[in-house]
This record gives structure tokens, sequence and C-alpha cells, in this order.
């Protein structure tokens, strides 16, 4: 099958799961037996009249099914509705979020990715020796603690008691943001040509990105280690060898990129979790993203914020679990795209 | 043997279906068993030989009902397998077992020998309790095996023992019918013959029907009464065989007798060679499907598929050239 | 199958602690110094039910520890070792109560889907695919804050995100152990699919589902944890060690023992069950028993 | 070829002699050199001893590369720094062992080889895999070629394809080929001499003719035996009783007198040696001269 | 902690604030919470305004002077020349009449906070004289006026710049004005940056002029998590943060941090649901027990960590009238014997089991995240305890509480809190103890009593002194035998800041006013 229609085929399968989210989310946000109107005018303080201006600006007083109609047809129409936390049209939310959110989660990705596979590697070839024990053992560590500790230790350490890193945000005091084109700051800044504010962004991103990924990093780690044992027990690792190829060429080029096939897997499905991990590693590193932002709307009950989150998220996860599908036909050419 | 037909197809046919498409349309078939007549006489063993992959297993499991097939008829004692309901069926299934060509796998890891043995008694409501126990003793026994080996999990046989035991399964209905798929291709020389010798013995005692899977001649002429030579999803040729080991009509099973290695260096073979690979089923050669590896290849064989037809007596053969 | 662990040092150690866990949660009542105290109450629905309180006094408010205290006392004046060895028998009860139900609707929906195959298996995964494309936290999240803040409803949350998993998991249990021979073997004595579903595939599936209920049983409890320090966490006064460590991290600073102890718990118990996890997967996989 | 993985495997004692030099006592680098060289091996299972993320042509290409087989990146005439012109040099290498490596699948009789070298293993059938395989570990004329069962997962006639080109290839570059099988047919037809084993042990060795002729072990005439034959009337097959043992807790002595009729009490405690009984017939039992006799009458009595 | 003897200042051309909460918007017509004010206050400005600590006088800003008329009606207000817009705009009587006027036309949908003018003014009160001269006829006389104006909602905005940017359109927000400011103050909006932060740099143009010590630029930036903003302070990223009163121990007596506390009108209160569904609490006797039962001394100790003071009434201490609640002394203290006894003689003694009320659940809630109430909510259900009446402890995420408190009677208790929204105790004691026959009942408590909605009428419409103090009284006497809540405390106001800061001073009517600080 062509590429380009598999990607078609793909991206309509989505359809049907984008609707799906819509739907569980909306009967998660709704059977919440409180109405949030009174929240969104103000609390106590609130006007009655305003109250029920936004009981009717939501629907609130129809039924959820009547309720979950009007919000399709937004959607259908591109509209998100309104955060009334925020009190903006939700779009212009998620426009300053994601980007921040994506940027935090591709760094995480960028350091997880090489050290987990040579951390993999390193460990498989000296299997059972020393090292491998004590990779293994800080890998399994890693993905032990609760990341929002970790994220805190690192902070007290590395922010304040030796202060060689910033606390938070994305960058520092007295730098301004780049023009935003992309809303990656180290991105727009390159394009810029604003050198001070790629730094700068760079230097912010090092400790949330490393905290935000060094589950994955353990995961992709264990993954790495075991496929690699398996691979070089495979026949045409026996073949590479009796061809006379060096240990180095054998790892290199035979077993490792075909130990590379479940990694890809595993860091495509780890795309969700750093999203996930997202809410706790960026409230501590005070970093403006998605995760934040969900976790306020999830407690303020801000329906729609919650319910164009989560379909943003659910858009970039499986969009991203294309990318790996795609790339494992790049890695493995016995996957045929969308094969039988 | 009488002269009574146990079992016969009617242009059965298998096609697996190959998806693809945006919304996983179906594409293209495999056809693994197209439009196949054969026949079995009570008590004897029709041998079915052919390549890797011509659809000799699938055959097996559509006369079984394991798989529906796709088209076509499976007379089993007059009765018309592929119509009847589920039921029907499996009130029918004590007569028609099957053994399997992977004695690994096809025994649950998870469960004892007695279980095991003990399981179409159990579901079929045969035995229960100290009866299905003396029932599964007896079983063993038959096969060659003790009463020590009733409380083993199956990883802890050896291979042959553990064929033993898939036979032993499929004896406990009392069949009339067994399917051997290749029962000993995964077995030692040594064991093999074990085996072999083991169907041979029960046949007689409890004249057993045997349609016998293998892609093994020596094996084939070893222990069939009849011969049916599989090539592509078709049957090319049908002999007794004697017949068949004294004369070839088609090509193909001429081709494929001379290239047994034979055990012996004082006999010097003479080998018919093919060109080329087993075809795909899936885009089969137009006309005869073998008329690109065919060393008599005519003109009309790419154009017309030979039907099998009696060349002499007992002697079926789909080529163009009879 | 314990003769094997011998091979591996780190799996060891899990095992060990695990053992170690639940010889707390089960002698808890003996180990620790201050016990809580119950009251029975009713509830909205006319219900009762009997609540568990630890006594508070602010005289003792952040206590270092010391024989007194051994982990130190809360901003409560409370037993920080406790609550600690206390939580033990709620933590353990979360983590099970979750895995194990979602594992028992993951495995019945995963097996019907993978067994029967057809429309069934098309709806099923279709459904998994939406719950896998929300990241579980914020599915998490969403699902306990409307709930509202309790130990069950994070069993209920965490339930509702963790069953897809297991569906998927045992669904391809199913498609690979479907094409056994022993499967089609039950067919051909006219086993029917439910005999082939709980006879045959379950306890063949067992292996690799046994090493995700245990590496899930120590994520439940970060998981928790996590709820709990966004602030959906269970109720306030319960000794889990998530809302501990919530509760404890403002006093990080000037009270390092609040957190410590709990985090420790947490700690040790998830890693006392990843090592565990990983061990019994090196031994139950045979390509890397080489 | 030393190609035990290390840990689990080791050698534990003995000596291999290659054209004089024991190869244990080799250096990791020699070995390298001497593999894929000067011995080449097939491997059982066609599906899977090649890589399935390269291409055929790139997986022959590479040995051929390795063994200088088409002459080597001069390192003096290109400067350290020029990175473009020392991938110009590996590209044109690389083109070269590629057209190489076409004309090594050619020999093998692979049809259409230009684009057989750019498929990948998995878009080709069982017996073309195996005539690759063949062709990579030719493509160097090593010495001695070791094939491990070539045939056993093929079919028959494609089987039959490939020992024919086996014995042709043999014929053309004059390699020792050392071939491992169970298959007594393909041993019939294709080799001079062979070697019994049984759980671990050569029990008889010799030329093909007399081996199979007079068989003087009582495994080797029972293997004789249990093979059906195509040109043997029909009846009760002969068997070896027992099964295989296990080699974590072999038998004692003679590893295969709980399956043997001869078996006495020495078997029980010595391990026979292995005593040449005629010219270039070795066997290890301590009663081959009773098999001996017995095979002759039985022989007798079958050949009219 | 590792102390560093001599930090140099960081930034010392930026006052950096690390705070909770993002502004909901910044346009002074729709602000109605204090992440807003704090922008706000320091962008655009008022007729008038306060100066440093004093919250009684109010000093002359874009108005230089005003006279009001012997009805108290009519205020007529001369106003400042040459003043400019940060965009270069001039400032007449003009705009002020129009950010009036739009206050009250566009009736702030979002928040409701146009209520404040709308009191006493509508579209008709407000008049030009000449291009420096307004002239406004109240609706009512009202005794706060001037206070109101003090506020945000008074401030005044640039009728060319709203204008051209969308206009007044009635019932709706001005999604422009939410995200833009011009205004007069000393700092215009650089950036905002939702959830992150909000950059003012200095105006030009300010009418103040820029002589004497000023920071150039602003920084508000917003932190969740509190750790975050103690390392900040202590790091001396930050200038001034708002850190719990829990964590206060971790930045006092830290080198170069000043944590000085200050009484705010920020009142802590335990309302309680006198039309419950647990009928006991519509029992006087049974609410004046649970005002002896509630430990004040505790919550003041280790829920504010001692920075609170006992509240007498509704009236904080400070706000004018406070000393007619019992001369500003609280009538009730932590006494369980005095509560056993009011509840034995009103004949709810304890059962065989030694519970009271037939053990009755009550019910007690507070949001979630709030330490201080859930400190005091589990020390008050251990006194009830103590009682013998059995309660629970539940916390509610916050609009899930809001909507349990006013649209369901399934509560008894809840710990609330009131901030002041200008100086005036009208403020207080309107929405706590008014019922909802005159618009009020905030807390949905169901209480009311006719003598105390008079006398709260009464004293909101006099200008006389002698009067308000006499109606307030009266209304006290009656509440606080009858306590529709449990009066806890007034906490203290903590900025933490760095002791480089200078200029800064705590107005509990205008927190942050940014040009009076600079660093040094
Ligand atoms: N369930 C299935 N779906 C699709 N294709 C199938 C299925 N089962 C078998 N096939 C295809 O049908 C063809 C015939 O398979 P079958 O197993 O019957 O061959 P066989 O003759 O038994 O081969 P062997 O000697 O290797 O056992 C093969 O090409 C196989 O790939
Ligand atoms: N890596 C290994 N680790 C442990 N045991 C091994 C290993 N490789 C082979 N063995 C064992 O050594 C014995 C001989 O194996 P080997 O592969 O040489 O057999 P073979 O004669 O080639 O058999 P086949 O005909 O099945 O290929 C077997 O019992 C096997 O289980
Ligand atoms: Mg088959
Ligand atoms: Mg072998």
């Amino acid at each position: 099958m062509k590429t380009w229609e598999y990607i078609t085929r793909r991206l309509i399968l989505l359809i049907p799961v984008l609707i799906g989210v819509t739907i569980l989310t909306f009967v998660v946000s709704h059977v919440i037996p409180a109405d949030p109107a009174m929240h969104f005018a103000g609390g106590p303080k609130a006007q009655p009249e305003t109250i029920e201006r936004i009981r009717e600006e939501l629907h609130l007083n129809e039924p959820v099914l009547v309720q979950y109609f009007y919000y399709l047809n937004d959607l259908v129409h591109f509209d998100l509705g309104k955060s009334y936390l925020e009190s903006r049209p939700v779009t212009d939310s998620l426009a300053q979020y994601f980007p921040a959110t994506l940027e935090l989660t591709i760094f995480a990705m960028l350091i997880s990715i090489p050290l987990g596979i040579v951390g993999g590697i390193i460990s498989a070839i000296r299997r059972n020796k020393l090292s491998d024990h004590i990779t293994r053992f800080i890998a399994i560590v890693g993905y032990s603690l609760p990341i929002f500790w970790l994220a805190l230790m690192f902070q007290y350490a590395f922010a304040y008691q030796i202060p060689i890193l910033p606390l938070e945000g994305r960058l520092s005091i007295g730098v301004s943001a780049p023009p935003p084109v992309t809303g990656l700051f180290v991105v727009d800044s390159l394009l810029a040509g604003d050198l001070e504010a790629c730094g700068s962004a760079l230097y912010h991103l090092l400790m949330p990105a490393f905290t935000l990924g060094f589950a994955t990093l353990a995961l992709i780690l264990r993954m790495t280690r075991s496929s690699m044992l398996e691979v070089m027990g495979a026949d045409y690792i026996r073949t590479a060898r009796a061809k006379g190829l060096s240990e180095r060429t054998v790892i290199f080029k035979h077993a490792l990129r075909n130990a590379l096939i479940p990694t890809v897997t595993v860091s495509g499905l780890s795309f969700g979790a750093l999203l996930g991990g997202a809410v706790l590693t960026e409230t501590i590193f005070n970093w403006p993203g998605m995760g934040r932002f969900a976790a306020s709307a999830v407690i303020g009950l801000d329906f729609n914020s919650v319910m164009g989150f989560t379909l943003v998220v659910a858009i970039t996860y499986v969009l991203a679990n294309l990318i790996v599908d795609l790339l494992y036909a790049v890695i493995d050419p016995r996957v045929k795209l969308g094969g039988v | 043997m009488n002269d009574e037909i146990i079992l016969k197809t009617d242009h059965l046919k298998e096609y697996f279906p190959i998806k693809s498409g945006i919304f996983s349309k179906v594409k293209d078939y495999v056809r693994a068993v197209d439009d196949v007549d054969i026949y079995i006489q009570k008590g004897e063993t029709l041998g079915i030989a052919g390549e890797s992959g011509c659809g000799k297993t699938t055959l097996g499991r559509t006369i079984l009902q394991l798989i529906k097939p796709t088209d076509g008829k499976v007379f089993f004692m007059g009765s018309d397998l592929s119509k009847i309901n589920k039921k029907k069926l499996r009130k029918l299934r004590p007569h028609l077992q099957i053994v399997f060509q992977d004695p690994a796998s096809s025994l649950n890891p998870r469960m004892i020998i007695k279980k095991i043995v003990g399981e179409p008694l159990v579901i079929n409501g045969v035995a229960k309790g100290a009866d299905l126990e003396k029932k599964v003793l007896e079983l063993l026994k038959t096969v060659g095996l003790t009463e020590q080996h009733m409380y083993r999990y199956p990883h802890e046989f050896s291979g042959g023992q553990r064929q033993r035991i898939g036979i032993a399964r499929a004896l406990a209905l009392n069949p009339d019918f067994i399917v051997l798929d290749e029962p000993t291709s995964a077995l030692d020389v040594s064991v093999q013959a074990q085996i072999l010798n083991l169907l041979k013995d029960l046949q007689k005692r409890f004249g057993l029907t045997y349609l016998f899977i293998t892609h093994d001649l020596s094996v084939i002429n070893h222990i069939s009464d009849r011969i049916a030579i599989m090539y592509a999803g078709k049957i090319v040729e049908v002999a007794p065989t004697k017949d068949l080991f004294k004369k070839q009509l088609h090509p193909y099973t001429q081709a494929l007798l001379s290239a047994i290695p034979i055990a012996d260096p004082n006999i010097k073979s003479k080998r018919t060679h093919l060109r080329g690979e087993v075809p795909s089923l899936i885009h089969p050669p137009s006309g005869c499907n073998f008329h690109p590896r065919c060393p008599k290849e005519m003109p009309k064989c790419s154009k017309i598929e030979p039907e099998l037809k009696e060349s002499s007596k007992g002697h079926f053969v789909a080529c163009h050239l009879y | 199958m314990l003769h094997l662990f011998r091979h591996s040092l780190l799996s060891m150690i899990g095992l060990a602690l695990i053992l170690l866990v639940v010889f707390i949660a089960i002698f808890a009542p003996l180990l620790i110094q201050e016990h809580p105290s119950y009251v029975e109450v009713s509830t909205d629905q006319g219900t009762t039910r009997v609540e568990e309180r630890w006594d508070i006094n602010f005289e003792n408010k952040l206590l270092p520890p010391g024989p007194e205290h051994y982990f130190g006392t809360d901003d409560f004046g409370r037993d920080i070792y406790s609550m600690v060895v206390w939580g033990t028998q709620i933590s353990l009860k979360l983590c099970l109560m979750v895995v194990l139900t979602a594992t028992i609707i993951g495995v019945i929906l995963g097996g019907v889907a993978g067994y029967f195959g057809g429309k069934i298996d098309e709806i099923i995964m279709r459904v998994t695919d939406v719950f896998l494309a929300i990241p579980y936290l914020i599915l998490a999240m969403a699902v306990a804050a409307a709930l509202g803040r309790s130990i069950e409803n994070i069993m209920m949350a965490l339930i509702v995100v963790w069953w897809p998993q297991y569906a998927r998991l045992l669904r391809g249990q199913v498609l690979s152990i479907r094409e056994n021979q022993y499967v089609e073997a039950a067919r051909s004595v006219g086993a029917s699919g439910w005999r082939i579903l709980f006879r045959h595939i379950l306890p063949n599936s067992f292996s690799p589902l046994l090493v995700q209920i245990t590496l899930d049983l120590g994520a439940v409890l970060l998981v928790a944890a996590g709820l709990s320090f966004i602030g959906l966490g269970a109720s306030p006064g319960t000794a889990e060690w998530g809302l501990m460590i919530s509760m404890g991290r403002t006093h990080m600073f000037h009270a390092w023992w609040y957190v410590t102890f709990p985090g420790l718990a947490i700690l040790i118990t998830v890693l006392g069950f990843n090592l565990l996890g990983d061990g019994i997967r090196d031994i139950t996989d045979p390509k890397l028993r080489r | 070829m030393q190609l035990i993985p290390d840990p689990p495997g080791k050698i534990i004692d003995g000596q291999i002699f290659f054209e004089g030099e024991n190869l244990l006592e080799k250096r990791a680098k020699d070995m390298q050199y001497i593999r894929g060289n000067e011995i080449s091996m097939i491997f059982q299972e066609p599906m899977t001893a090649l890589n399935p993320v390269y291409t055929i042509g790139d997986q022959i290409a590479e040995v051929l590369i390795l063994h200088k087989a088409v002459g080597e990146v001069d390192k003096k005439e290109i400067k350290k720094y020029d990175i473009i012109g020392k991938r110009k040099q590996k590209k044109n290498l690389k083109k070269k062992s590629i057209k190489k490596a076409v004309d090594s699948l050619r020999m093998v009789q692979i049809p259409d080889p230009e684009k057989v070298a750019e498929q990948y293993p998995h878009e080709l059938s069982g017996g073309m895999r195996q005539r690759a395989m063949i062709a990579m570990m030719l493509a160097c004329n090593p010495k001695l070629l070791i094939a491990d069962e070539p045939t056993t997962a093929l079919d028959v006639t494609v089987q039959a394809q490939i020992i024919d080109l086996m014995k042709d290839m043999q014929r053309r570059t004059n390699a020792a080929i050392w071939l491992i099988t169970h298959d007594l047919g393909v041993i019939a037809e294709t080799c001079d001499k062979v070697g019994v084993m049984y759980a671990g042990y050569i029990v008889e060795f010799g030329d093909v003719q007399s081996i199979f002729d007079w068989p003087n072990h009582p495994y080797t005439r029972g293997l004789l035996k249990t093979i059906p034959k195509i040109t043997k009337k029909r009846g009760k097959l002969d068997i070896i009783p027992g099964f295989v043992p296990n080699l974590i807790t072999p038998p004692s002595g003679c590893r295969f007198h709980p399956r043997c009729k001869y078996a006495t009490s020495e078997c029980k405690k010595t391990p026979p040696p292995l005593v040449e009984v005629e010219k270039n017939h070795f066997v290890a039992c301590h009663h081959y001269e009773d098999v001996k006799l017995s095979v002759i009458s039985k022989y007798q009595q079958v050949k009219p | 902690v590792e102390t560093e003897t001599e930090i140099e200042i960081k930034n010392p051309d930026t006052i950096v604030f690390y705070t909770i909460g993002d502004p909901k918007t910044l346009d002074p017509a729709d602000a109605y919470d204090t992440a807003s004010g704090e922008v706000i206050f320091s962008i655009y400005e008022g007729l008038i305004t306060y100066k440093g600590a004093d919250t009684e006088t109010f000093y002359p800003s874009l108005a230089t002077d005003w006279s009001v008329s012997n009805d108290s009606l009519t205020w007529t207000f001369n106003l400042r020349e040459n003043v400019k817009f940060s965009n270069g705009n001039d400032f007449t009587a003009e705009d002020v009449k129009y950010s009036f006027d739009r206050v009250l036309i566009m009736d702030a949908p979002e928040s409701g906070v146009s209520w404040i003018l709308s009191q006493c003014m509508d579209t008709n009160s407000t008049k030009i004289i000449d291009d420096y001269t307004i002239e406004i006829t109240l609706t009512d006389p009202y005794g706060g006026f001037l206070a109101l104006l003090g506020y945000t909602v008074g401030y005044i905005v640039d009728k060319e710049t709203v204008e051209a940017h969308g206009g007044v359109v009635a019932d709706t927000e001005n999604e422009w004005m939410k995200e833009h400011a011009v205004g007069t103050g000393p700092y215009m909006l650089d950036h905002w940056t939702h959830k992150t932060e909000v950059v003012l740099v200095k105006n030009e143009n300010y009418w103040g002029g820029w002589d004497g010590k000023h920071v150039d630029k602003v920084v508000i930036k917003t932190a969740d998590e509190p750790a975050t903003r103690i390392l900040a302070l202590l790091n001396g990223d930050a200038d001034f943060a708002y850190i719990p009163y829990e964590n206060l121990e971790d930045v006092e007596g830290e080198d170069g941090v000043i944590v000085q506390p200050y009484d705010s009108y920020d009142v802590v209160l335990v309302i309680l649901n006198t039309k419950s569904n647990n009928a006991y609490l519509a029992e006087a006797e049974v609410r004046q027990a649970l005002s002896y039962a509630f430990n004040y001394q505790s919550a003041i100790d280790d829920a504010y960590i001692g920075y609170m003071s006992r509240l007498p009434g509704c009236i904080p201490v400070g706000m004018p009238y406070y000393e007619t609640q019992n001369n500003g002394v609280p009538v009730y203290d932590y006494d369980l014997v005095e509560a056993e006894k009011i509840l034995d003689d009103a004949g709810y003694t304890e059962n065989d089991d030694g519970y009271r009320f037939n053990a009755t659940t009550f019910r007690i809630f507070y949001n979630a995240g709030n330490a201080e109430r859930l400190k005091m909510s589990l020390s008050f259900q251990q006194e009830l305890t103590e009682l013998g009446i059995i309660s629970t402890v539940t916390t509610e995420g916050w609009p899930q509480l809001l909507h349990r408190m006013f649209a369901t009677s399934d509560w008894d208790i809840i710990f609330m809190g009131w901030g002041p929204d200008y100086n005036d105790p009208d403020d207080y004691i309107a929405p706590f103890v008014g019922s909802a026959d005159i618009g009020q009942d905030t807390y949905n408590t169901g209480w009311k009593n006719e003598t105390v909605d008079e006398m709260i009428l009464k004293a909101k419409y006099t200008t006389d002194h002698e009067e308000r103090s006499d109606a307030y009284q009266t209304a006290f006497d009656i509440y606080i035998h009858d306590p529709p809540m449990i009066f806890i405390g007034q906490r203290q106001y903590i900025r933490p800041m760095r002791d480089w800061v200078q200029g800064y001073s705590y107005n509990p009517v205008r927190e942050w006013y940014w040009y009076d600080y600079y660093k040094e």
C-alpha cells in the first residue's frame, strides 16, 4: 500500500477515536453532580444574573445529551468554546500552552531516548556484569520514584543548594520571548537569530526535560536491553559473525537496528506517558504548558478546557503513534504499512 | 477394507481473504484449497503429498470443519458437514478426529496429560470421575504410555511421547476417521518409525480410516493405500500407492519423486529438474498452475485448466498430456 | 519457579522487599505506636459507615524523629511512623483492588474481543483506543475530580484508566495463543468457545499477565500519589502515603521527615514490585533465558 | 568457528586444526579474518539466518568489503579531513562490491540477480534465501564450507536444487564441504565421507560406501533400518527402542547402551574408544564385531 | 540551609513578584479578583487614591479636589490637567464619563462587578461640566461613595482606545480590553503571558514623573507550587513572594528576607446552615454551643501559625464601626463546659453511647488545597467529638463546594472567608447577616432576622455617624446570640520580601502600588 494511502487511512480511522474521546470526556466531566456556573461567576460574591447567564451560555440547564450536541456542533465549526477559568477562548489557551508542552516533551524524548538506548546497549553487552546491574538498578529506581518528588529534589539541589540551573520558567527574567512562529522557543529564537533567547530557552529546558524523561529513559533502557539480548541470540547475528565481521560491526550494524524496533514502539507509547507526566513536572518547574492547564481545568470544572485539552492531546498522541508506525517501516523492511 | 465411501468432498474450496485499503476491503484471496474432489473408503489410508504451503493442512482442517469452507461440500457418511448446524456438528465430532503436525504446540502446556486426554470425554459427557480415569489410562496404554505419565505436563515428555498423547486424544472418542497432519515430520527418524508402526497397529485394531498428510514421500509410500498429489491448492494426481510409484503421469509427480534423495549410495538417481519456486496462492498462474515450472509445457497449458480425469482404473490425473 | 529467582539478584531483592511490605501490612496493628479510632457516621444516602481517625494534638506537631516518634510527627502532631505502617495496608489494598479489578475487566473484554473477533472485537478495541488516546493521569484526574476525594473514588478512577491496557494485552495473547494447535484440538473434540477461552487460552496468558500485574501494582501506587499531589487524592486524615507526601511537601524544607518516610515507603514498595516484575519477566520469557 | 556464545557455552577442552594451525589458540582478530574468508558456514534455517533489515546485496557486499575482495579504501591517497572524498571512495567501493555480489548471486543460479540484490530477505522464498546464503558464504572462495542442515527446512524439489547447486559449486571452487544433516538420503547422494554422531560422540566414521553397506555400530545400523524406503517393500518398520537421551545427565559409559541390544555391563562402565576396523572406517563400540557379523548375515539375506 | 552573607541585588531595575493565580482580565470595568487588581492598580488610575498604608484618607489622583452637596447626592470633581494616557492621548472629562457609563452599560457580564457602582449611580449620574470638571449625581445617598471610586471598577480608561477596539456593548465584555491596557498610571503593560507572567514597564508619559527612586520594570510571575516560590525568594530571584502561612518559617529569619505581617480585612469564618436537613442547626442554642466549641486559639496558633487575630463580629477590627461590636471584644471564647451546659439545658443530652442529637452526623466541608481550613476542620471535628457530636470532614473542589453551598442543603458547616471590596462595613455585615429578602445571605445560610435587615439598610443609606453606629450595634446584639456563623478571626497579610526592596507599605484596600517601590 502506498504510504500516503496508509496515512489517509489512519487519519480517517482517527475520527471515530476522537469522537469517542469527546464522548468519554463529556460523560466524565458531566457526571459531576455540581454545576460550575457559580464558580465561574466568581464564588460567593457572584451576582445571580451572572450565574444564570453563564449557565445559559454553557447550556447547563439542558439535558446532557443536548449539551453534547451543542458541543459537537461547535466543534465541527472549530469552536472549542470558552475557558471560563481563563476567560478567553479555549483555542487561545491551547495555542499558548500546547507548544510549550510540545517543546518540553520533545526535549524530554531527545534526552531520554539516546541515553536509554546507549544505556541499554551497554547493559546488554555487559550482561550480568557489575555495570549492567548498576545501570539497571538506577533505571528501575528511576521509574519507581514519584516524578514530582524527583522534580522537587532536583529543583532543591540544582537551583538552590548548587544554583547552576534555573529554578523555573521558560526564559530568564529580562529575556524576552522570540516572535512566535512555532511556539517552540528554541526554534523561534533560532529563526529570529536571537541566540541569547535560544540559550536561555535551552538552559531552562534542561532540568524539567530530564526530570520528565527520566522514567522514559528507564523504560527505553530496559526495552533496549532485553531486545538487544534477544537479537544477539538470533541466527543472523551468528551469520554476521561467521562472515568474520568485528564485534563492533555486529553489534552496531546488525544487532542494533533490529533491536530498535521494539524500542521505537515504546518511545511512541511513552509519548502519551510524557504528556501525562507533564502535569506534575510543569507544576513544579512552573512550565506554562498543557499539563498545568489541564490540572487546573479539571479541578476548576472548566469543561470546555478539559475537552479541548483531551482532544488535542489525543490527536497528538495518535499522530505520534502514526509517526512511530511510519518509522517502523523505515527501520524494518518487513513491515508493510497497513499490511495484513 | 471395503468399498463403502466414508468421506467425500465435492468442489471443496477454501479461500482466505486478504484485507487492505482504506476500509479494509477484501482485495484478494489466498486460494489455499481450490476445487478439491477426493473420496476415502472405509478402512483405507489416503495419503496427501505435496510441497510446503500447497494447502494440505488447510484441506484437512476444512474437511473437519475446523474452518468453514468457502464453497463446496464435504459428505461424511452421507451427511453434508458444511450444511448442518453447530449442534449437530458437535454431535458428529467424535467420529472425526485430527492429529496435528507439531506435537509441541498441539498440547496445552498448562494441562496435565490426564486432563488433555480426558477433555474429549468430559466435553462429550462420555465419562466422569473414576470411570474417566480408567478410560484415560486405557487410552494411554493403547498408545504405549503408562499410568505414571498421567499426572505430568506436556513439557516433561519427548516429542515422540507427545505425539502419542495427541493420538490418544484423537482416539478417545472412538472415531471412524482421523486426519493425520504430518504426525511425524517434527520427529527424529528413529522415533518416526515407532509412531508409524503404532498408527498401523491402531488402524488394524480399530478399523480406522486415515487421511494421511505429509510431504515425505517415503513415509507416504509406507503407510497409505492410495496417494493424492497436491500442487498449489489443487489435486493433480490420485492413484493407488503401488501404481503411483511404478508410473507417475503428471510431470510434477515425476519431478517430486525423482527429487527424493535415496539413502543408498549405490543408487544414483536421475533427477527431473524443476525450474522456479512454488507459486503464490494469491495470484496462481493461469490455466494449469504448474505450467511455469513444467518441463513439458504446451501452449494450451497456460490457457486451459486441465480437469482431473481417470486415465487408468483408479488412477486420476489433471494434465493436458493425457 | 522460585529456584529460578536465584539467578537474579535484583529480583531476589524485589521479592524480599515485597515480602517485607506484606509482612508489615499484616502485622501493622502490632507494630504501630498510636492507633486510629473508629467512628460510625451516617452518610447522605442514609447508610452508615465507619470512619478511621487519627488523633490530632497540635502540641506535638512536627517533632523530629526520635524514640517517642520513630519517624517524627506531622503538622497535626500525629505519629508518622504509625501512619506509614498503617498506610501499608491501605496502599496494598488500593493497588491490589485496582489492578485485579482492571485485570478482570480487561481479561474478559480482551479475551472476548480476541477470541470471538469480528464486530465485538472491533467495538471493544475502538473503545480501548479511546481510553488509551487520553494520557492516563489526565483521565484519572478527570474521573477523580468527578467522583470526589476518597480512597474508593481514587480506586474507581484508576480502574477506569487501567483496564484498557489489560484488554489490549489479553487480546494480543489470545490472538497468538489461538494459533496454537491445542486450541484447534480442543475445538475438534467439540469444546465450546467459552471453554476454550477459560480452559486453554487464559491459563496460557498467565505469565505475561503476571508480569504486567506486578509492574502495574507499583505504577498504580505512583499514579495515586500523583493524584494526591495535584490535590485529587484521598480525603484528609487518611493514612495514605500519597496524601501524606502531598501534605508533607509544603513542610519539606523545615520538616524533612514528613515527606521522606512516606516517600521511602512508596519507593520501597514500587521498587519491590518493579524488581519482582522484571525478574518474573526474565524468568518467564524463554527468549531471554539463555 | 568459535561461534558458541560465551557465556553460556564454552569449549572446554580439545583442539581444532585448520591448515595445521590450532584455531583455539588464535586471537579474536585472526579468527575474524578466517571466518567468512577461509572457513564459511551455512546455517540450518535460511529463514532466520539473514538479517531482515538489510538487502541481500548489502549483506553479500559486506563480506566482500570486509575481506577486501574488491580492493581497499586507500587511506593515504585521501587527506584526513577530506570527508567528501572519503565518502566518494566508499561509495565507489560499495558499488563495486554490489556488482560483485550480483555476480555471485548469478553463480548460484538466482534468476534476475540484480533485482534480488535489492530485495530484503523476507521477500524471497526459502530456497532463494538459502541460495543467497550460499552465495554469501562462497563469495570469498573459502577453503572449507560448513553446511549445517542446509536443506532441512526446504521442500523436496527445492532441496534437490540446492544439493545439486552445492555439488556444482564444489566442483567450481574446489572447497571442502562439511555437511551436517540427519537426512541419510542427502548424505548418500552427496558425501564422500560420513561421521555418525550419537549424544555428543562420533560413533562411526568412514567412507560413505562402507558405512551404508557395512554399518558397524548398532546405532548406525538401527538408523539405516528405521527409514521407510521407497524401494523397499512395505511392512513393519524396524525401530530403535527408547528415546534420545538428554545431554545434561547422559548415560554412563557408552551413551547408546540403554537402547542397544548388544549392551553388556562393560558398556555401562566404559565409553568405547574409536577404533579403525578397516581402512578409513572407524567405530566406537565394544561389540562391533558382533554387529558386523549380524549385518553380514542380514545383508546377505536381503541381497539377492 | 547555607547562608550567603552578601547576595548582590538581582535585577536592580526590576521588581519580581512570585505569586499564585493569574489575572482574569485587565479591564477595570470587569475585574473583580485580587490578581487582576495587582496589575490594574498600577496601569490605570481613579479620581481618588490611597497613599501608603493609610486607608482612611482619600488623596487626589486624576481629580485634584472635589466637593459634595449638602444632600450628599451631588459630587463635583475638578480634574487634573496635562495628564496623558500611555499611548499619548490626553485625559479629559470625556474619559471619566465614558468610563463610568461603560461600567454601567457593559454591566460586567463575566464578573458582575458593576454592582459596586450601580448601588448609587446610573448612566445619567455623570455630567461633563467642562473638559476638566465633572459632576456626579447619585441615585441614592451613599456614605461609601468615594471608597467606591478608589476601587478598580472606578478607574478611568481611554475613550479613544476603547472605541477603537470594540467600544461598549451592553452586557458583553470587551475581549480586547481584557488582554490589553492603556491607562494613565505609572506603568504600562509590556506583555501578559497567561499563567506565566505579567510584565509592566514604566509609562514615560506618567504625570507623576519619574524623578526619585522607582523601578523600570515589574514582573508578576505565576507559580503554583509553594516550593518554587520559596526557593525563588531565598535565592533572590523573587523580590516578593506569596508564601503560605505554614511555610513562613522556611523564609523567616533567612538572611536578606523580611517577613512582616500586616493587619488585614481578610476574615475567617465558619458558616452554619440553618436550613440544613440536619434540623438541629436551626436552633440558636446549638449554634451558640458550636461557637463555644471552636478552639480559636488553636486556629490562630496552629492553622495560621500566630498570624491571625480574633474577629469580634461581622465587621473586622480596623474598619469603621468595628467597635460597635461589643467594643471589638469577642463574645465567644473556646469553652467546652459552657457549650455542654447550653446543649444540656436545651435538652440535647448525650445518649447511652455518649452521643448527642441521636448520633446525627454534622457534615463539615472545606475547599481542597486550603491547608489552614483543613487544620481547623479536623481540629473542630475533634472538639465536637469531645462534646458528643459526631461529624465528618469532607474536602471538595472549590466549584463543587460552591455548588453544594448554593444549590443544595446537604451541608451543615463550611469553612469560608471574605475579603474587602472597599473600605466600608456594609461590605461585610450585609452579605453575612443580611437576609435573602434584602438581596443578601451571600453564604446561603438561610438565616433571617427582620430587625437586622432593617438596621443594615438603615445604616447603609445614612451619612450620619451616630445613626449608623446605633444601627450596627442593634444588629450586632441580635445576631451575635443567634449566630449564623462562627466569627473566627482576621488573618494577617504577609508578603515576604527581600530586604533590598524599599518603599513598600501595605494598604488593605489597594495591595500593590509598584511605583512606590525600588531596590537598594
Ligand atoms: N488462516 C489463514 N489465513 C490466511 N492464509 C492462510 C491461513 N492458513 C493458511 N494460509 C495459507 O494457505 C496456504 C496453505 O497453507 P497450509 O498450511 O494448508 O499448507 P501445508 O500444505 O499444510 O504446508 P506445510 O507442509 O508447510 O504444513 C499457505 O500459503 C498459507 O500461508
Ligand atoms: N546455546 C546452548 N545452550 C545450551 N545448550 C545448547 C546450546 N546449543 C545447543 N545446546 C544443546 O546441545 C545439544 C546439541 O545441540 P546441536 O544444535 O548441536 O544439535 P544438532 O545435532 O544440530 O540437532 P538438530 O538436528 O536438531 O539441529 C542439544 O541437546 C542442545 O539442546
Ligand atoms: Mg501443514
Ligand atoms: Mg543443528
